[in-house]
């Protein structure tokens, strides 16, 4: 009864298990490289999501720092990715990342 | 070291200095430096005579033996034998001295007799070279004092053999010749080597001596199966050499070798080591193994002589004939009459030496003929070749008044007896043989007798198209050479020729042997080379146990009475049941001992056997002597009365006239199997080699060709290096492995996730179960 | 719900965080001289190329002192655990910054990079940042500092393998880095945040503490390994989170091949080693326990499918390059053998030994590289001839990487299958393994010796094929060294067994 | 001493590196200055040698110093390792019975081969600093009695050989080297697992740690019970004997581990081939008695016959194979495999006679077989092909030449007189008294025949009779009017020069002198077997 009313760690956690399945989903499907890197970004938040019920529920400090860092990581990472991305682009053209496979074997 | 024994050392070593001297030097010294081959070896006969003179005639002891030895490979002190030396060392007793001195007479007169024979040749001093290393070896053999020294001048006279038999080695039926005689002399090796092995593996010693005492204390671990094996097998080192069936296919093709060669190796000498080595093992030979020996020996005397009759080279005859009496002589040895067989090997080097340099001589003055069917009416040109010839002829064939009247009789006689002691039957074939044999030599000698000497020239009679028979240098000569010509292009020969011609027919006669010429056991021959008492018994070791007592240290081939224990002495000595045997040959011992001036043969069998040998010599005389006379007969009647015309009575028993023409077909027989096979077999196991065992190279590599993935990505030479399948598994795996790397990053993450779930299902299962 | 800390204890935090700044100088350096290099290259103007890559050099060689000073200090954390400092660390250091001053004598040497960039601007404030990165990698204790520093070093290396902008394989490189590592970091994180859950540390030994105190829910900390795994692995080039490596390595520039291949490779195992040893409680629970599942199967799995899978593919190859790549991916196969019989001497010796010979292959390679324009295996026909020192040294350095004696390869095999055979017959059959495999290795190391000697060139003779002196020499000294301390190891294997002791971790009863 | 000897050729080596490679003869000398202070050096350890210390163990008090001489033992690496104790390598140098002929024996064949080497033309610097590499590094292998040293040398040799072979070979040589390469790896790396397993079994008696030290694994007593190669660890000692074995046997070459050998030599040059039969195949049976059997007398008790059997084919098959060949060079390959094969089986025979035997036949078959590939060469040089039926009527042209072959192959079939039969004879003389391997032998006695059969037929086909029509050689009457031959461009001498003679006679000799006398080798040898035997003997498993 009361698992229905309050929210507790494991809606957390579910959410978070969610967001990581989205986001692997994205990655292994998507063409665009712009929306495998968003599906890098859902990896990152369901670990934040993770990290902060954890902290709460654990007490501690540890995983509200934690998952700052990772909000901060993921944005470097964005700028990063995007400027390969774009550099990608003015190379093929495009940004399809399966058509990218010159080298392979 | 006794000063003999300094001296057959100087007779040993002089052949040798021959050898280096002339195989270096030849091309700088005067007449390519023939003088100093006869010389040297003029010296050893000197010395050796000497020792024969010491030895045979002033100590006239049958026990006469000296010895010396040194260490030639010290193995040190071997866990579970203690100090171990293989040594090398001289005997010197009668039987060497005698060999001595017949081996370097005759040696002597071939070389004086090729420096007539082989002028001109381009390898004249090589020729004397290689025959100064075949008398030193020849000399080897006989002076050694264990097997492993025999063994290896056994070898030695084998390589010399192959290189005067190959002395033209521009002929190819030359080079043949000598690979055959090579490998053939092998084969008798390798079981003459594995005897020794059995020998030396029980008593870790290669010396006669301690191996005679050791069979005689009973020390051989083995059973008797394994020495009579011993025997056998030391026995085929004889057959190889001596040229006993089966291996006897050798001798004749060896006749392409220099006749004088003919004469001293495949005649008087070397051919002889095989049955002077039996002699020398004989006292070690279980009584099975003598059985196999005579038969062997009978065969071959008797196939031998078949062949003979049909022969038309001059030199194959006599080659043949060789062949025969080598089979007495092993058939003498192995029904036991041992002096008898020696003795044969004696009187056959001499009056066999005689007539091959004869024919040589023949040869020589007919510009190298040698086809009997061209010959004819030499007498005349040649008297003294005749004169000579005939005599050993005459001995051959065995007539009385000659050495080999002496010598094959008591070899007959002592068959006679082995197949009475052995209780008749089918041993009574030994004998028979024997004398079939002798009939049918003189059968052959009186028809090669009559083809050379008698009747009309007939060289004019030799159709061109003959040509390929003889030498191609010669037969346009010949062909355009009519009667008148060939007639009188026929001279005698030389004197340095004709010398060891008269030399050796005299030797042929008896006197020089025996004063009684039915008797060759009341020469002084016989006299000093008695049967020696076997160590082995009835196929028995322990039997021999009855000498140790007192004669182990010094077996010397033959036990003096007074050295010897009375039987009943002995038989205390032993155990009852050979005592029992000892007792009931009894008499037979006591007698034997008083007719044969005091020897005593502690095994009865050989004691029965050589008493009953003396007992069958009249009987022998009377049959070989009708043999004889019938071959004769037999020979006139066919070609001097020409009753029987032989080309009409071989058409008429074509297949057998075939069979022995083509000599049993045993050349044919041989390359069809044993040459044959073995290159059959060499040509599988190489297929085999190159494509099964290495790899399936070629399978790999068809297999990596053939497989989907392979593109040119892959070195074919690595693929072809990899030997074996896990390589190919190897290379397959890494084609299909690297297909996993698709270039696309996604299937990476895929990947990924795949390997993190399946780790997750794994360790999962593991957790629950 | 968080209570602030009282002013005592802030007095406590920032005197104990000056400490800590006390044993932190050899990064604060590095970093300085990071920024001074972005200085630099906004405002020098002429040859400007030369000077940062002098600048680069002699900066990194200066860090060494600073390095050697800390051997004076004591082993301990600071900055409240997220950081250590021990002898283990400290081997690091040196050897991030030691290939990261080889590798910015490769890029010197290497004439592609005139030919695709004209400015090398940043270039080298990337490698000194990819240092320090790995640098802390090697030191971090605690789970935000393992994330931190390694991305730090993977978004440097994003940049430098895309470094050549208007190459195709270049930029193809880049992306596919990033994808991957982007997951796989991805995933680690999210591992740590389930550890973090299960233990609520994320201090390195306070979770060990906590999982021997407690023990865990062996359900979750498998899934929670399994992904931190993955991130590690991605690092390391272990099958079967290489696949990023081969594709990698043959885009990047040459010079960054050899860095990742070597440096961030060892950083990866540095981190390994760290995480297994110390937050992993070894003491008291049995193998299969330890986090639930049999951490030293898994590595077993992933080191002889690496063996195995790399070697085998590596036949295959045209481009040496890429060879050399999934030769890597062997050799991270042979480094966890090291790690699985908790060896950290011999992990650390064959570390050492692959540093010398990789980097000389690479760097011989790209000597070729710059004569011939190509890396494919038909194109080294006949330079043995031509040039005889590169195919000597090229030789020496690739039997090196077979294992054979007398060269430090080999040292580092028979360190690691002693290793292996102390354990007794427990791990003959992986030793079998790793031995088959180095015979197999022999096959495609072989091919570029078999075709540079034995086979005729294709090239015109007229093509001179002399190397300027400069390279020879750094060249040779690399070949002696190899072959030097193939014979006299003492040295290297003091070294790595001084460095073995790792604070926190104390070598469990064998 | 020891150390000189070995590493003098590393020294010229690194002289010819500074010689500039267009003074070929400058860098010819060199090397075989080398060679030449080898052999001196060779010649003195000979005399200095004192034939009654045993070797193979430790002498009194677990020091070698009582049983093996020229003893150099310097601690080369000793240090303490974090996971595995501590690691003690030493530079331990030393010679016995076993090593100090083999010592000779290499000693030898290198400077003949640096004189047969004067041929080379092609790349002479490179290919004389591989060739002194390798003659190191064999030397090194015989004198070493730590394993780590001995592994190190032993691997040191392969990769000279590939490049000797790859790029101075025949037509094939690609094939043919990396052949020889991958066979030869794949034994070793094996032995390099085992090498590890005994150090960490065996505690030297004397420091009381781990050690590598031959002599002291060579005393069972020193192993520790349960390690992983102790004694009660029986079936990892099996595995540990067979896999080195194996590792051992590829060198020898046993069948079927052989087929390497006939590619190898048909490819690499002369001075290659006669190295290769000469040396290296002595160092897979010289590994054997100086590795394998002492360090596991027990499997060796119980392999006795499996190791007769393989002699036994070796010999048989080798014969048999050598018998097929056209080509000259591949027939004496064989013959060398068939060859090995009579000293596996006086090894196996496991006594004295044989195992001497078997030494001595290493000894001679280096000799021997050094002087039939140099043969080979010679008439290589000459006809540019090895084609047995493109000869014929030889020996009347080149009569020098046709009678050294005659005593070389003589010597190969074993002829008396010559050193090559005294050893088989010795071996089987062993192999026929110890009952293991009775029956084997007599099988094996086959060989002799096979032997003769092959080498007196190609002896007959190539030099006797006459020309062949489509010999590789003119026939011309010359100004003395005799006949004569010539070759296709070939300017030198018909018959043997100089060099070849220099490189021939002194082979000869000593062939012919030690079937003579013996003595000056097996002296050396005996004290050693003995010992030996008595390591592996039964009594001494009991014991331990």
């Amino acid at each position: 009864m009361e698992q229905l009313t309050t929210i507790g760690l494991n809606h957390y956690l579910t959410i978070s298990a969610f967001l990581l399945g989205f986001g692997l989903f994205a990655v292994m499907t998507r063409k665009n490289a712009i929306v495998v890197l968003m599906g890098v970004e859902l990896i990152l938040n369901a670990a934040n999501i993770n990290f902060l019920a954890f902290s709460k529920y654990n007490g501690g400090m540890e995983g509200v720092m934690f998952a700052l860092f990772v909000i901060v990581i993921a944005a470097a990472e964005a700028a990063i990715a995007l400027a390969i991305v774009i550099n990608i682009f003015k190379i093929f053209k495009s940004v399809d990342v399966s058509s990218i496979d010159s080298m392979k074997e | 070291m006794h000063s003999l024994i300094q001296l057959s050392i100087v007779v040993l070593l002089l052949p040798l200095l021959s050898f280096i001297i002339l195989i270096f030097f030849n091309r700088r010294i005067a007449r390519n430096g023939d003088f100093i081959g006869v010389g040297i070896l003029g010296t050893a006969f000197g010395i050796s005579a000497y020792i024969f003179w010491t030895v045979i005639v002033q100590t006239y002891d049958p026990a006469f033996r000296i010895a010396w030895d040194f260490t030639w490979i010290d193995l040190g002190n071997v866990p579970g034998v203690g100090p171990l030396q293989i040594k090398m060392g001289i005997v010197i007793d009668n039987l060497t001295s005698i060999m001595l001195a017949m081996v370097t007479l005759i040696s002597l007169l071939v070389h004086l007799y090729s420096t007539g024979y082989m002028a001109g040749d381009k390898n004249y001093g090589r020729y004397f070279a290689f025959l100064g290393i075949f008398t030193f070896s020849m000399l080897g053999i006989v002076l050694s004092d264990n097997l492993f020294a025999i063994y290896i001048f056994w070898e030695l006279v084998g390589l010399s053999s192959y290189l005067l038999i190959g002395f033209f080695f521009e002929k190819d039926s030359a080079a043949d010749a000598q690979k055959k005689a090579f490998l053939a002399n092998r084969v008798g090796d390798i079981g003459m080597w594995l005897g020794i092995l059995i020998l030396y593996s029980q008593f870790h010693t290669f010396s006669f001596e301690q191996i005679y005492a050791n069979l005689a204390a009973g020390n051989f671990g083995l059973s008797n199966a394994w020495l009579t094996a011993a025997g056998i097998l030391l026995f085929m080192g004889c057959v190889g050499k001596s040229a006993q069936f089966p291996l006897h296919v050798w001798l004749p093709d060896a006749m392409e070798g220099p006749t004088p060669v003919s004469a001293l190796i495949h005649a008087a000498t070397m051919v002889a080591a095989g049955v002077y080595f039996v002699a020398r093992i004989f006292i070690i030979l279980t009584p099975d193994a003598l059985h196999v020996i005579a038969f062997i020996g009978a065969c071959t005397a008797f196939m031998a002589a078949t062949i003979a009759i049909t022969q038309n080279d001059i030199k194959r005859v006599l080659a043949y004939s060789t062949v025969s009496q080598l089979g007495y002589m092993v058939l003498g040895l192995g029904v036991g009459a041992y002096s008898a067989a020696l003795f044969h090997l004696v009187t056959h080097a001499f009056f066999k030496a005689c007539l091959f340099l004869g024919s040589g001589a023949i040869i020589h003055a007919m510009h190298h003929e040698q086809d009997m069917r061209w010959m004819g009416g030499l007498r005349k040109h040649m008297p003294w070749t005749f004169a000579t010839f005939t005599l050993a002829t005459l001995a051959l064939a065995g007539l009385p008044l000659t050495s080999g009247f002496l010598s094959k009789d008591a070899i007959l006689a002592g068959a006679i007896g082995f197949a009475k002691v052995e209780g008749g039957g089918i041993f009574y074939l030994i004998p028979v043989l024997g004398f079939f044999s002798a009939m049918l030599t003189a059968f052959y000698m009186g028809r090669q007798i009559w083809l050379v000497f008698f009747g009309d020239s007939r060289t004019h009679l030799k159709p061109a198209d003959k040509s390929h028979q003889v030498h191609h240098a010669h037969d346009t000569h010949d062909t355009h050479a009519d009667d008148h010509h060939a007639a009188h292009s026929v001279h005698e020969v030389s004197w340095n020729m004709r010398a060891p011609l008269v030399i050796l027919a005299a030797l042929s006669v008896y006197a020089v042997y025996s004063p009684d010429p039915l008797d060759g056991a009341k020469g002084w021959f016989m006299k000093m080379i008695p049967t020696p008492a076997t160590v082995v018994g009835e196929a028995n070791p322990q039997k021999g146990a009855l000498l140790t007592a007192t004669a182990a240290p010094h077996l010397a081939g033959v036990v003096p009475t007074s050295e010897v224990p009375a039987p009943a002495h002995g038989a205390t000595a032993t155990s009852t049941e050979s005592a029992a045997a000892v007792g009931g040959h009894g008499e037979a011992v006591a007698s034997h001992g008083e007719a044969k001036g005091g020897h005593l043969y502690t095994d009865p069998r050989q004691a029965e056997i050589v008493h009953a040998g003396h007992a069958a010599h009249y009987t022998a005389i009377y049959i070989s002597s009708i043999m004889v006379a019938l071959g004769i007969i037999m020979a006139f009647v066919v070609y001097v009365f020409k009753i029987i015309d032989p080309e009409k009575t071989a058409r008429l028993i074509r297949p057998l006239y075939l069979f022995s023409l083509n000599k049993w077909y045993w050349d044919e027989i041989y390359e069809a199997t044993v040459i044959r096979g073995s290159m059959v077999l060499a040509k599988i196991l190489s297929w085999f080699d190159t494509n099964i065992v290495d790899g399936m190279v070629n399978g790999v590599a068809l297999l990596v060709k053939k497989f989907a993935f392979v593109n040119d990505g892959f070195d074919r030479h690595v693929v072809d290096g990899m030997v074996n399948f896990t390589a190919f598994t190897v290379n397959t795996s890494g084609a299909v492995l690297k297909k996993l790397q698709t270039g696309k990053v996604q299937t990476y993450v895929v990947m990924v996730l795949l390997a993190v779930f399946g780790y997750f299902v794994f360790y999962f299962t593991r957790l629950i179960y | 719900m968080f209570e602030l800390p009282s002013g005592a204890e802030i007095q406590g935090i920032i005197a104990s965080l000056k400490a800590s700044v006390g044993f932190f100088i050899p990064e604060i350096y590095l970093s300085a001289l990071f920024m001074l290099l972005i200085v630099i290259d906004l405002v020098a103007k002429e040859r400007k190329n030369n000077l940062l890559s002098i600048t680069t050099l002699l900066g990194l060689a200066g860090s060494t002192i600073f390095i050697f000073q800390q051997h004076s200090l004591p082993a301990g954390e600071l900055f409240f655990g997220m950081y250590v400092l021990d002898e283990f660390a400290l081997f690091f250091k040196y050897f991030f910054v030691l290939s990261g001053i080889i590798a910015v004598i490769v890029t010197m040497v290497d004439e592609q990079f005139d030919r695709e960039v004209k400015s090398m601007g940043e270039y080298y404030a990337l490698v000194v940042a990819m240092v320090i990165g790995m640098i802390m990698m090697a030191s971090s204790a605690d789970l935000l500092m393992i994330f931190l520093s390694m991305e730090l070093v993977s978004f440097t290396g994003y940049i430098l393998a895309g470094y050549f902008k208007r190459n195709a394989r270049s930029a193809e490189a880049a992306l596919k880095y990033l994808v991957y590592g982007a997951v796989s970091s991805g995933l680690m994180v999210y591992g740590f945040s389930l550890i973090y859950g299960i233990t609520a540390q994320t201090n390195l030994i306070k979770i060990s503490l906590e999982l021997s105190a407690h023990g865990s829910d062996s359900l979750v900390m498998i899934f929670a390994s399994l992904l931190v795994l993955a991130g590690f692995g991605y690092k390391i080039g272990a099958v079967p989170f290489h696949f990023w490596s081969p594709d990698v390595y043959e885009g990047s520039p040459t010079p960054i091949t050899a860095y990742l291949s070597v440096a961030s490779k060892a950083a990866g195992f540095a981190l390994l080693m760290r995480f297994f040893y110390i937050a992993i409680p070894h003491v008291g629970l049995p193998p299969e326990n330890k986090l639930g599942l049999d951490w030293v199967s898994l590595l077993i799995l992933l080191s002889v499918s690496s063996m195995i899978y790399g070697n085998v593919v590596a036949l295959w190859q045209k481009n040496v390059k890429r060879m050399l790549a999934y030769s890597s991916i062997a050799h991270a196969g042979y480094l966890l053998l090291g790690i699985i019989v908790m060896n950290t001497q011999a992990t650390l010796l064959y570390l050492l030994s692959y540093f010398i010979m990789n980097f000389g292959a690479f760097y011989v390679v790209i000597l070729i590289a710059n004569k011939t324009g190509s890396e494919n295996l038909d194109d080294y026909r006949g330079l043995g001839i031509k040039m005889p020192l590169a195919g000597a040294a090229l030789t020496v350095f690739l039997i090196s990487l077979v294992g054979l004696p007398p060269t430090v390869g080999f040292i580092g095999k028979l360190y690691i299958f002693s290793a292996l055979l102390a354990k007794g017959s427990l791990y003959l059959g992986i030793a079998l393994v790793g031995i088959m495999t180095s015979v197999i290795s022999l096959y495609y190391y072989m091919l570029i010796p078999l075709n540079m000697f034995l086979r005729e060139s294709k090239l015109p003779d007229d093509k001179s094929m002399n190397l300027t002196l400069a390279p020879q020499i750094f060249m040779t000294v690399l070949m002696i060294l190899t072959l030097v301390f193939g014979i006299f190891f003492a040295p290297l294997s003091d070294f790595a067994n001084y460095s073995s002791a790792m604070f926190g971790f104390t070598m469990p009863p064998q | 001493m020891l150390s000189l000897i070995v590493f003098l050729p590393i020294i010229a080596g690194l002289v010819i590196l500074a010689v500039p490679s267009s003074q070929k003869q400058i860098i010819r000398i060199v090397s075989l200055l080398a060679a030449l202070a080898q052999g001196v050096l060779a010649v003195l350890i000979w005399k200095g040698y004192d034939p009654s210390l045993p070797g193979i163990t430790a002498g009194p008090g677990g020091s070698p110093l009582g049983s093996f001489q020229f003893v150099e033992k310097v601690p080369w690496i000793s240090l303490h390792l974090g996971g595995f104790g501590s690691l003690n390598i030493e530079y331990f140098l030393g010679v016995d019975g076993i090593s100090v002929t083999m010592v000779i024996l290499t000693a030898l064949v290198s400077a003949i081969g640096v004189l047969s080497s004067w041929t080379i033309q092609k790349q002479v610097k490179g290919y004389f600093i591989l060739y002194n590499l390798l003659a190191s590094a064999m030397m090194g292998c015989f004198v070493s009695l730590d394993f780590f040293l001995f592994y190190v040398f032993w691997e040191i040799m392969l990769l000279p050989m590939y490049f000797l072979i790859g790029i101075w070979g025949g037509p094939n040589r690609e094939y043919a080297a990396i052949k020889f390469f991958l066979y030869t790896l794949f034994g070793s790396v094996f032995m390099l697992l085992v090498m590890i397993g005994l150090y960490l079994s065996v505690l030297d008696p004397v420091t009381g740690n781990h050690t590598f030290s031959l002599v002291a694994m060579a005393t069972q007593s020193n192993f520790i019970k349960d390690a992983i190669l102790g004694p009660d660890n029986v079936m990892w000692r099996y595995v540990a004997f067979i896999v080195l074995f194996i590792g051992f046997a590829i060198k020898v070459p046993m069948f079927p581990f052989h087929t390497w050998l006939p590619d190898a030599h048909v490819e690499a040059p002369t001075p290659i081939s006669v190295i290769l039969a000469g040396v290296l195949l002595k160092l897979g049976t010289y590994g054997m008695i100086r590795i394998n059997f002492p360090l596991f007398p027990e499997v060796f008790q119980a392999s006795m016959y499996v190791i007769g059997i393989f002699g036994a084919i070796n010999i048989i098959y080798g014969a048999l194979c050598a018998l097929a060949q056209q080509d000259l060079k591949k027939m004496v390959a064989y013959s060398s495999i068939s060859h090995m094969g009579y000293v596996l089986l006086g090894l196996s025979a496991g006594n004295s006679e044989g195992m001497v035997g078997a030494l001595y036949q290493m000894f001679n078959h280096g000799t021997i077989t050094a002087m039939l590939f140099l043969l080979v060469g010679v008439i290589y040089d000459r006809a540019h092909t090895r084609q047995i039926d493109k000869f014929g009527g030889l020996a009347s042209y080149m009569p020098v030449y046709a009678a050294i072959v005659t005593v070389a192959w003589f010597a190969s079939l074993g002829l008396p007189g010559l050193s090559g039969f005294i050893s088989e004879a010795l071996v089987f003389v062993g192999a026929f008294s110890s009952p293991t391997t009775r029956y084997i032998a007599m099988v094996s006695v086959l060989g002799i025949v096979f032997g003769a059969a092959y080498l007196l037929w190609s002896l007959q086909r190539m030099f006797l009779g006459k020309r062949k029509a489509d010999a590789a050689y003119d026939l011309e009457i010359g100004a003395d009017g005799h006949e004569h031959i010539h070759f296709h461009d070939w300017k030198g001498k018909i018959d043997l020069d100089g060099r070849e003679l220099a490189m021939l006679v002194p082979l000869l000799l000593i062939t012919i002198f030690l079937g003579i006398y013996p003595m000056p080798v097996l002296g050396m040898l005996t004290s050693s077997i003995n010992k030996l035997v008595q390591v592996l003997s039964p009594v001494v498993m009991s014991q331990m």
